[in-house]
């Protein structure tokens, strides 16, 4: 054999052989897109796992069912974004490193990719990435739950609002991404059921640098309120576009647009838009007697230290690790024992939400889990 | 090397094939000689296209995309069966490929190469906005597995057989062919087109036939991806996946079948490799981050100081 | 002993921008004979000869071959029997001796692409037919010892045998010789006589272009002679050379 | 359809246009004198809008930011053809095309590990609202786009056509052996040739950044449109690059606003399919000129 290849093949061997550690802590896996298009929302992800590692080994680790401390071991893999990546690290994650749950993928397309290896492994995977399809059937999903709220749900909550202003008259555009594509399909079903009308429906693409063709066409539908679903860079650029153009009515984004980038790409033009997402990004603003309020403002102040703003990203994830430890805490390290205590896990509360999960319930999120934010100088406030 | 040492060493890896699987219980590589194998087919047929018909296709991807879709529409969408299906994703590219090539074909060089690739981007496009039946960028999920009667190529070693014997079948057909009077008459054309004309060989044809075998193979390649993986959509069939067919095939050295497939290794080898190994000399867990400017060097690298590739190693490759 | 002719060329012109390159030529060639076409440097002699090959599309004129007029492409000129080799030698790159005038003999094999792949019965029995007759003819040009080297290591007399070779693995019934005795010394110009003679006794019609004086005139049958895309002269080689306009048109007026 | 649309849909298409006709030039000056069709054009683009927003957010103003910008990536163009490309003129142009793959992908790659994958804001050259022309909306970073590539276009006329050295250049175009025989460095020129290139890019990469921000993998796209339009002039025409460049941004818009946005991206791609099957067919009033 060529010498250069006998170097790679000896190469992989020993990274694959190498985390062979002590059995006694709980091994946990988790698949985040560091790199590539869903990095803005991986990183933040990757972070928040770090951070819940270190504080759950600061006390000492889970107790185990066993009575005993285990360290929580976690091996984090990233996926580039990329579907034939994340299978390969899903088989690694189960066969090399022996985890007993997997969190994580990002993007909805790579979650999709590994579903068929988790529940073929039977191992439990708790994903960060919103498309309904990742849990529904249920009957065909058992070792799969995800903690962001499902687009339905996030919809439902824009539609009523839109609804209650009096906006009946709407036009749309998404990105042609995965994310933009589901938000249309629930959107679509949403406005029908409220009684609203889109007037325009228009789409950009991921990388494209000037949607003012686009906006002109809505804006001659003469629609009284926009919703653009998309995540930065596009929805900045969209969103200066829709400025430039002097649309007047009002500019509704998504929870895509959940994080400082995005404000600060737009560079003035976000001021006043509205979005629906989870309650983190208004923790300080929520009632007292909000039940999520503590867990949100502890997170936003343990992820502010150490990383920079908070980011709703951050949060699936805070979400998603807690959900799992908590698992590992009740069933240790059995895989099925995991799934069934995430299956019965009631009245959770999390960033995304109250999780209430149940065998035909493997998001276990309502309404509640969303509220209406506004951008007012540069700021999240609960929108009126 | 000759006819008689590529049979002997196809045989070999064929014993090899059939027993690892017993030998290696890690689905994780197994998975990756899997992808190796997915990667080496379309890889194959890119060196065929390189090497004999002298020309570089940028759009490959499309093709393998072309195979991935016709198999998952038909067997997840309308409940196909699955040989069918894939048999018929392979006609579709085969037939794409003499109507995109016929004009193209004429062109040369340059002007080719960025036709190709036009057409794999507008085949990207296509796959993106068509949702009605390609699903759009959120994909196709539930694409059931391949069964023989009741046997289900639903685990990895299965699909490593599979994967790995269609591997070694194409590597078997396109070395007769070869070494064949068409490979000599390819050879000729790229050799000297011209003269190749003067002994009565219709060089525009015998270019397109390339082309299209290659297109039919990376169909192939294509089909068994879509039943393996269970889910596809358009991201992994951009124009990304045709630029790493061809560091692929420079790597292993344009015109060389068994070069293609040890590019394809190369390749893959070296994204896990990269994987492993990063995280530990850096802190950032993203090994993707290098893995670009790796690729970019290693074609440059290789195209200034190596051009015959890897396989320019062996003895004077066929 | 005038066979009906095989080739017959009628009005040939070839304009390139404007410049008459060939004006209007008439000719024919007959089976199991030479025809010379000789002229200095410019005389149209080889945008003749491409034209009959079918690689260059003639202005104007006809060009019938064995009654049927000859395709315009290359290929289809020589799947009609019509063979040629270049005035600078083509060799395909790597490849052996063998390998090339295999690749010659591509007319003469039907296995396809699938029976290829397949390495049929039939397959391998066509190829090794192929191969002995690329061997016999490899032989006839006497580089039988030559086979396995590659074409482009050979010195220049012997490549310029290969490309006769190769002509002639395409058993042609017109053989189209490029001004075949280029850069030859005596004794390879000689040996290249010898066959170009076996080969018109086997009854193949050869049109040859060349500007060789004497290498033309102890070899041809009968010689056109042109100057400035212009037929000057026709007829046996020893007339020719005793021509006077031929000798001025040649060799400048004191030569007369 | 009211006029302020069309209107709307040519003032965009204008300015994206501009952008393309700058790379597009790039192209047409390196492969007219080098006989080399630059892949990594694109990246030229993106590390000239890189190098702006890292200038700009360390303070510098953005006249002195544009000209660095310009300056550095256009000696990193000269450097690059210097180094890996020169040495391979006489491979064959395939080979060269490889190569300037691998180095679009590496640059790539090393803009990646040097600014990571975040979009970089970059702030306009003027403030100001943006502007009503004919009842469209243009922004005021839309005429600094259009002066930039006016100025460059005029530029590189007066070079070409007034000054010794840019007859040189334009004579090694031509014919690069006489040329060579005529005394003049050959190979200096094309030194000389693929910096004008870059600095081309970088200037279009840096007038952009504050529409389109700057990010690792935005050069790939541009490069792309910037060849179409290259193409659509012949490759070889300087003049027609550049009405090809602002032609291809015009009818993108006008596709995108009139027949449907989800295509937006591929009428390029149809163009250069279409402009390779007029080849083919002859039909092209002006032959698209091959490799050398």
């Amino acid at each position: 054999m060529h010498v250069i290849s006998a170097l790679l093949v000896a190469l992989v061997v020993v990274g694959a052989y190498l985390p062979a550690v002590a059995q006694e802590p709980y091994r946990l896996g988790a698949i985040f897109s560091i790199t590539g298009p869903g990095s803005s929302l991986g990183i933040p992800e990757r972070d928040t796992a770090l951070m819940i590692e270190a504080d759950v080994n600061a006390r000492g680790g889970i107790k185990g069912p066993d009575g005993r401390l285990h360290p929580l071991k976690l091996v984090i893999y990233d996926d580039a974004s990329d579907e034939t990546k994340a299978v390969l690290a899903a088989k690694k994650l189960i066969d090399e490193d022996k985890v007993t749950a997997i969190v994580g993928t990002t993007l909805s397309g790579t979650s999709l990719a590994i579903l068929d290896t988790v529940q073929r492994a039977e191992v439990p995977l708790i994903s960060c990435a919103a498309a309904a399809k990742i849990v529904e059937p249920a009957a065909e999903r058992r070792w799969v739950f995800k903690t962001p709220q499902s687009d339905h749900l996030i919809v439902g909550v824009l539609v009523d609002y839109l609804k209650a202003k009096g906006l009946t008259k709407v036009g749309w555009l998404n990105v042609d991404y995965a994310f933009g594509q589901l938000g249309w399909i629930e959107f679509e079903k949403a406005t029908a059921a409220a009684g609203l009308s889109v007037v325009a429906n228009e789409k950009f693409g991921q990388k494209d640098v000037d949607m003012t063709a686009q906006l002109t066409r809505v804006k001659a539908a003469s629609p009284q309120a926009v919703v653009v679903w998309s995540i930065p860079p596009s929805a900045s650029i969209a969103t200066k576009n829709y400025a430039d153009l002097g649309l007047r009515m009002p500019m509704f984004q998504s929870h895509g647009v959940g994080n400082k980038k995005y404000i600060e790409l737009a560079s003035g033009a976000a001021e006043g838009v509205r979005f629906p997402a989870g309650k983190l990004l208004v923790a300080e603003q929520l009632a007292d007697n909000d039940a999520q309020k503590p867990v949100l403002l502890a997170y936003a102040r343990d992820f502010e230290t150490r990383y920079g703003p908070r980011n709703t990203f951050g949060g699936h994830a805070w979400d998603a690790v807690q959900l799992a430890v908590r698992a590992l805490g009740k069933a240790g390290s059995d895989r099925g024992g995991v799934r069934a205590a995430i299956e019965g896990t009631r009245n959770f509360v999390g960033i995304s939400g109250v999780f209430d999960f149940s065998p035909s319930d493997h998001n276990g999120l309502d309404r509640r889990a969303a509220t209406m934010i506004q951008i007012v100088d540069g700021q999240w406030k609960l929108a009126r | 090397m000759g006819a008689p040492e590529r049979r002997v060493v196809l045989s070999a890896v064929a014993v090899l094939v059939a027993g690892a699987p017993l030998a290696v219980e890690s689905r994780y590589l197994l998975a990756m000689l899997v992808f190796i194998a997915l990667n080496g087919l379309p890889a194959v047929g890119l060196s065929l296209v390189m090497g004999f018909a002298g020309q570089v296709s940028l759009g490959q991807a499309a093709f393998f995309a072309v195979g991935a879709y016709v198999s998952g529409v038909l067997t997840a969408t309308h409940g196909w069966n699955g040989w069918l299906a894939l048999l018929l994703g392979v006609a579709a590219a085969a037939a794409l490929a003499v109507v995109v090539g016929l004009p193209i074909f004429r062109l040369s060089g340059l002007l080719l190469a960025m036709a190709t690739l036009a057409f794999g981007i507008i085949v990207y496009y296509v796959l993106v906005n068509w949702s009605a039946v390609t699903g759009g960028p959120s994909g196709l999920a539930g694409v059931p597995p391949l069964t023989l009667g009741r046997f289900r190529f639903d685990t990895d070693a299965r699909m490593f057989w599979l994967a790995w014997g269609s591997l070694l079948g194409v590597l078997a057909l396109t070395g007769n062919l070869v070494d064949s009077r068409i490979g000599r008459a390819l050879r000729a054309v790229h050799g000297n087109e011209a003269a190749a004309a003067a002994v009565g060989i219709d060089t525009a044809r015998l270019k397109l036939g390339v082309f299209v075998l290659a297109a039919a193979i990376t169909a192939l390649a294509g089909g068994l991806y879509a039943h393996y993986l269970t889910f596809i959509n358009p991201s992994p069939f951009g124009f990304g996946y045709s630029v790493e067919l061809l560091v692929m095939v420079v790597l292993g050295g344009a015109a060389s079948l068994w070069g293609a497939v040890l590019g394809a290794a190369t390749v893959v080898l070296l994204v896990e490799a990269l994987r492993a190994v990063l995280p530990l000399l850096t802190a950032a867990h993203g090994a993707a981050e290098y893995e670009i400017a790796l690729f970019g060097l290693l074609l440059m690298a290789f195209m200034l100081f190596r051009p015959s590739g890897l396989a320019g190693l062996a003895p004077r490759a066929s | 002993m005038t066979a009906p002719p095989l080739l017959e060329v009628r009005q040939l012109g070839r304009d390139f921008g404007g410049l008459a390159a060939v004006g209007s030529v008439d000719f024919t060639v007959a089976p199991g004979r030479i025809k010379a076409l000789i002229g200095p440097n410019g005389a149209g002699k080889t945008t003749i000869l491409n034209m009959v090959a079918g690689a260059l599309p003639p202005s104007r004129g006809h060009i019938v071959f064995d009654g049927r007029a000859l395709p315009g492409s290359a290929h289809a000129v020589a799947s009609r029997g019509v063979a040629r080799t270049f005035q600078l030698v083509r060799p395909f790159g790597d490849m052996t001796v063998l390998e090339t005038v295999l690749v010659g003999c591509h007319l003469r094999g039907r296995a396809g692409w699938l029976r290829s792949a397949l390495r049929t019965p039939a397959q391998r029995r066509e190829e090794r037919g192929l191969r002995d007759r690329a061997l016999e003819i490899v032989g006839a040009v006497g580089l039988e010892d030559r086979a396995g080297a590659n074409v482009t290591s050979l010195p220049y007399g012997e490549q310029r045998l290969v490309e006769v070779a190769r002509a002639l693995a395409t058993a042609p019934r017109l053989l189209l010789l490029d001004e075949p005795g280029a850069g030859l010394d005596a004794a390879e110009q000689h040996r290249l006589a010898a066959l170009v003679c076996r080969v018109r006794a086997s009854g193949v019609a050869i049109l040859l272009v060349d500007h060789h004086i004497d290498f033309v005139l102890d070899v041809a049958d009968d010689v056109v002679v042109l100057c400035h895309g212009e037929r000057l002269a026709e007829g046996r080689p020893e007339t020719i050379r005793r021509d006077p306009a031929v000798m001025a048109a040649y060799l400048g007026e004191d030569a007369a | 359809m009211t006029a302020e649309q069309i209107a709307q849909y040519l003032i965009s298409g204008a300015v994206v246009g501009g952008i393309y006709a700058l790379i597009a030039l790039g192209f047409v000056i390196a492969f007219g004198i080098t006989r080399i069709v630059n892949f990594a054009q694109g990246e030229f683009v993106m590390l000239g809008a890189l190098a702006m927003a890292t200038l700009s957010a360390r303070g510098v103003r953005a006249p002195v930011a544009f000209a660095c910008s310009v300056v550095s990536v256009a000696a990193f163009g000269a450097l690059l053809y210097r180094g890996a490309l020169q040495p391979l003129t006489r491979a064959p142009a395939l080979a060269v095309l490889i190569l300037t793959i691998g180095a679009s992908i590496t640059i790539r790659g090393v803009a990646l590990i040097l600014w990571g994958t975040d979009p970089l804001a970059v702030p306009a050259f003027a403030a100001g609202p943006p502007v009503l022309v004919a009842g469209a909306v243009m922004v005021r970073q839309g005429f600094w786009v259009l002066g930039v590539a006016a100025a460059s276009f005029v530029a590189l006329w007066w070079f070409f056509t007034r000054t010794y050295s840019g007859a040189a250049v334009q004579a090694c175009a031509v014919n690069p052996l006489a040329a060579r025989l005529m005394g003049i460095r050959v190979d200096r020129v094309g030194v000389l040739a693929w910096l004008l290139a870059a600095g081309l890019g970088a200037a279009a990469g840096a007038v952009i950044s504050p529409i389109t921000y700057a990010t690792y993998d935005m050069g790939l796209m541009l490069g792309l449109k910037g060849f179409v339009a290259a193409v659509l002039g012949g490759l070889v025409s300087p003049p027609a690059a550049i009405a090809g460049g602002f032609l291809l941004g015009v009818v993108e818009s006008l596709a995108a606003g009139l027949v449907s946005s989800a295509y937006k991206d591929a009428v390029a791609f149809v163009v250069l399919v279409l402009v390779c099957l007029a080849q083919v067919l002859g039909a092209l009033p002006w032959r698209v000129v091959e490799e050398g």
